[in-house]
């Protein structure tokens, strides 16, 4: 086991599979210098200026040049530089990248990655700190993985990297310097695989990314009031792991689902959704959902923090269902 | 017209060019009959472009086409049966049905797709030049947008970046001086789009694009020096389209005099008046032609009305490659 | 009272807030001739070229303009076309308009309308036919509003016009050939007030645009099985009447939620999820949801059926809910 | 260095010039110690691009700026105070602490905001245009981008828009010959964005963006030629960058040539060596001005610090205009 941050597993995951996969590339803006977040750093000298790619500012070229390539036998790595942008490739997303195959017929493969650094953090106001991973769920076509820690980042993301189809990997960008064990040993985790990051009896908090920190430090907090809370970490919503969500559920029949971006039509709702449909006859108290309020993300730090969900918040959801 | 194509090329654009209008005339027919569902946008009087562009590509090559792309499709040599079969919406069809006529795509000619977004192409190409480069073939990648599409973002970033990676692109924009209701005039600044190339460092001309020859002249040009490395061309062709914007538009929008010069420079007749002023063509080949053509057609008719219908359960499938469970 | 159909009511709609406001234009491509759903036909006659505008094929610039305007003393309607497109000027909805007051701590208003035609019919296809309200629902900043009758689309579309913030009217294009019954007099529909289409007391079904109809028809076959299915439009998802859906769950204690959208992350799973905050407790059994397959539509006539969800499917909600 | 301005407004635009680097460096000095959070993007070194720019404008024409916009807003006359505060993040802030350094905005002298999405005020320029022409006043509208940002979609389709409706705007172009690490000629192809604007039957013009007056002129003449109603022009300004891209940027890929090419070009320097030249000023006059600037600062600075932060609960306010209840 090495000690890995979540920024240098993902480096490791790109590394090791541009060296098995000659097809692979990675483009984006500003990734030669890795910048801003060093995860495609030093790639430059290993793999060289043509797979390594420094592309204008012009996001629509730059995804919907990567569906290009990957429709012609490359599997380009997108870097989004901040998943804000996506809007400025929404269209090469939603309407190309996700329909290709379906409205092909199956003709073609669609191998490629979308890294989407999102979230919020540092003041970057209300353009650099959205979290839009809930947009996406609506999109029919778009496999979409969302590690929390830097073992399941490397793991993840060198399957989605594999993967036939096109996957978003949303990267919390408040996680990028959390350091964390990753296996010296090749390791793929498939999609689809939630894993419970921490073992409890009395009530389930359902996270992802940041906020599986937040519930694992809402965790200890409870334990010191004899709280069992377990933590899921569903690490991919499409596609979902309902049945662990479930046995989850059937063991603590108490829900908690946190999430970063807003309240309002966000990936919580969908797996509250979910849970209800699975095992609503399980459920001893409604769900609540921890979750950032409808607003954009202010820059000025109180108000910054007035939008930033955490873990106090996950200990009062979860107090609100134990009640 | 001058040309620079062998004599077969020129009697297999000119047959080309039939076999895209009688098609687009029968599917007019089929579509007129209720045979063929959703909505349909015809490329009649616009078949040199088609052919004159493909002429100068190799199946190998790449197209990536617009809504108005039946044309497109069968001058880069897409099977009719599964074309037609598609506007049918067949399950036989070259997308299974779940694509129509705004869709249609054959991967196996390198036809990447009609596409229902304007200009989307545009950002694919350089990506499909990059990946040429990559895999070190000497591939082409072609983009064909209309002259309303070549108003959207998608264009400067797409010529832009070919333009910076040289890459083996060729960008080709069907001017026929409409967009739907939308005259050129009022939707172009400047007026020319080939005028636009100069601010990206690529050459940029303008042509007749109703005449099918000079069409393949810049296209063969533009693609050499792509082969050759060189880098993208911008391709402006003129041309008039004959039929409505899509079938049923009521064409509240011009005159009719626009449909008789349409008539005046048919490019298939341009292109057989020429073949014949050469002798390469007389009128009991031109007969035969038609004849194979509508036979042809006819074929694909028969193909795609036998065809069964997709089973309502297709409605699930194609969506991914792999996915691991239900979900 | 007249009888209009839909296009025709927001006809009405525009031509009476253009006549009585001189800063309403409208904008959009081939909008003059009215394509394609004749709603803005005739109104190039009576308010010329300035006010009614067809615009290149731009839609970042159609909608980003619009802002610009609306924030510099004009009230802007634009036509999108199809919502399809919507994903070409997505910056400028999600990051722009959404965002200017906001961010501007409040010193500009964004008086500005996105008409959204959208949804499934005739084949159109997989570039033409999407539902892409959910994904607003989670960019704070936006309202939407969703008419299902001539009258709603009048008097939500007048209301849209003067508000002082943007709104998203999405028209269902499958009802813009439904006729109904639209008051003689002004008539304006406030955002937020939900409307009960039919009172029932069995089981309560919310839909939304076209599912309103096909809920409706489902009513009247449960109807002949002595089921009585009340149907609530919510009519506005931004803001949403939660009192009215809490009063009619609170009565029938079984809930169906029917959209025509993708189910996952759809528009319907935020709507069970304000109706388990609102009342988990009057809930007899678990909420079901009508909504389309996670596929993009399909062209051919069998599979686009496949996609559309309808009244049967309505009523096969209804019975599950009623087990 | 020539001028076309008043002795007065040479006087100004040097004390402009004076106030945003003073300013600039003051917030950096700042951030350097923690006061303000967020990031930082500081225009050290392009300051006679705000202030050519502004002093062609009233203060009634509107300005959509970038993510480096301090300057910007100085130029245009925004409150030294508001903007400060809104560095600081407090509810004395021209956004209430809701926007910060990317987004700051001030309506009231027609400042249109700072962007954090590059590009996006070209394509409300040519609206802020149309509003203009409808409200039948004289103003004007000038969107800046930096030449990276020139690459996006949206330049494409504002520009085009703002010719077709021969609305009153101005394109500048602040090119730093840089977009974060990448360099200005790895990303634009053909070299020249004022080349672009031909495409589009536009007046395009390049010039030194340190030589403030060159600015004043051309932008003078574009807005000349807005307010007579013919329509749009492009500047492209090229000026050099002093600082990192983002305060706290190592610079690894660049030399230090530029940055002293930057201090030889000094814009500051220049209008004050031509100033002086002109007798216009002197010495004692330049410290006048620099003694005044830097009161003006410190008030702001000390506004700044006085003020309080915002209440948490000020996070929900401001959405809406109207907003029916609670939900
Ligand atoms: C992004 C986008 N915007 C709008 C439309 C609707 N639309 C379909 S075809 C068309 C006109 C296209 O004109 P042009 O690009 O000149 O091609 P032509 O139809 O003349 O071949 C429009 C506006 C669309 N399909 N995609
Ligand atoms: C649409 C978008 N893409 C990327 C970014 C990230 N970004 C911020 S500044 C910058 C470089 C901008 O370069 P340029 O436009 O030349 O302006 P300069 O910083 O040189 O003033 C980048 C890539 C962004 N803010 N918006
Ligand atoms: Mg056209
Ligand atoms: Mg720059």
């Amino acid at each position: 086991m090495a000690l890995l941050d979540y920024a240098g597993a993902l480096n490791l995951a790109l590394r090791e599979e541009m060296s098995r996969d000659p097809r692979v590339y990675v483009i984006g803006e500003d990734i030669v210098l890795g910048v801003p977040f060093g995860v495609t750093k030093g790639l430059i000298e290993e793999f060289g200026p043509e797979r390594v790619r420094n592309a204008p500012i012009s996001e629509a070229a730059i995804v919907g040049s990567a569906l290009g390539a990957a429709l012609t036998g490359m599997r380009p790595v997108v870097d989004m530089h901040f998943a804000d942008f996506v809007t400025c490739a929404m269209d090469e997303v939603a309407n190309q990248i996700a329909k290709s195959r379906y409205m092909f017929g199956g003709q073609v493969d669609c191998p490629l990655v979308l890294r989407m650094p999102y979230g919020i953090g540092k003041s970057a106001g209300g353009h650099h700190s959205n979290s839009v991973e809930s947009w996406f769920l609506n999109i029919p076509g778009l496999k979409i993985a969302i590690p929390s820690t830097p073992r399941d980042a490397r793991g993840l993301l060198k399957t989605a990297i594999r993967d036939p189809d096109p996957v978003m990997v949303f990267e919390h960008r408040g996680l990028y310097r959390v350091v964390g064990e990753v296996p010296d040993d090749e390791e793929l985790i498939p999609l689809g695989c939630a894993d419970v990051k921490r073992p409890g009896e009395d009530v389930t908090v359902i996270a992802t990314a940041r906020m599986v920190h937040a519930a694992l430090e809402a965790a200890d907090l409870l334990a010191q009031e004899g709280i069992s809370a377990e933590v899921v970490d569903p690490r991919s919503l499409v596609p979902l792991d309902r049945e662990t969500l479930a046995a989850s559920v059937a063991k603590t029949h108490r829900i908690v689902i946190a999430e970063e971006g807003p309240i309002r039509g966000g990936a919580g709702a969908w797996l509250a959704w979910v849970v209800m449909e699975e095992c609503f006859d399980d459920l001893d108290a409604p769900i609540a959902r921890v979750a950032g309020p409808n607003v954009p993300i202010p820059f000025s730090p109180p108000l910054e923090a007035a939008c930033t969900p955490d873990a106090e918040a996950v200990v009062a959801a979860c107090r609100q269902v134990l009640k | 017209m001058t040309d620079t194509a062998r004599p077969d090329q020129l009697l297999e654009m000119y047959t080309a060019m039939v076999r895209i209008r009688r098609f687009e005339e029968r599917v007019r027919e089929l579509y007129a009959n209720g045979r063929i569902p959703g909505f349909i946008h015809l490329s009649i009087g616009q078949e040199a472009v088609a052919v004159g562009v493909c002429a100068a590509l190799r199946r190998d090559d790449y197209l990536l086409s617009t809504h108005r792309g039946h044309g497109h499709l069968i001058a880069k040599g897409g099977s009719l049966r599964a074309l037609m079969a598609e506007l049918y919406g067949k399950a036989t069809g070259c997308c299974k049905g779940k694509g129509g006529s705004m869709h249609v795509a054959d991967a196996s000619v390198g036809f990447l797709g009609a596409n229902g977004v304007l200009t989307a192409g545009c950002v694919l190409a350089p990506g499909v030049g990059l990946s040429i480069q990559l895999r070190k073939t000497d591939q082409v990648a072609v983009a064909i947008f209309g002259d309303g599409a070549a108003n959207r973002g998608p264009f400067h970033e797409g010529v832009n970046l070919a333009a910076l990676w040289r890459a083996p692109v060729v960008f080709v924009c069907e001017n026929n001086w409409w967009a739907s209701t939308t005259a050129h005039a009022v939707s172009t600044a400047g007026g020319s789009i080939a005028a636009r190339a100069a601010g990206y460092g690529i050459p940029g001309v303008a042509l007749d694009g109703n005449d099918g020859l000079a069409v393949f002249k810049a296209c063969s040009d533009a693609v050499a020096r792509a082969r050759r490395g060189e880098g993208p061309s911008l391709i402006e062709a003129q041309t008039i389209r004959w039929m409505g914007h899509y079938e049923g538009d009521p064409q509240l929008y011009r005159g009719k005099e626009e449909a008789v010069e349409g008539r005046r420079r048919d490019p298939v007749a341009l292109l057989r008046d020429y073949l014949e002023g050469k002798k390469l063509l007389d009128a009991a080949h031109v007969e035969l032609i038609e004849t194979a053509v509508r036979a042809e057609i006819e074929d694909a008719v028969a193909f795609a009305e036998a065809s069964p219908l997709p089973d309502s359960r297709a409605a699930l499938e194609d969506l991914f490659a792999y996915y691991p469970w239900r979900e």
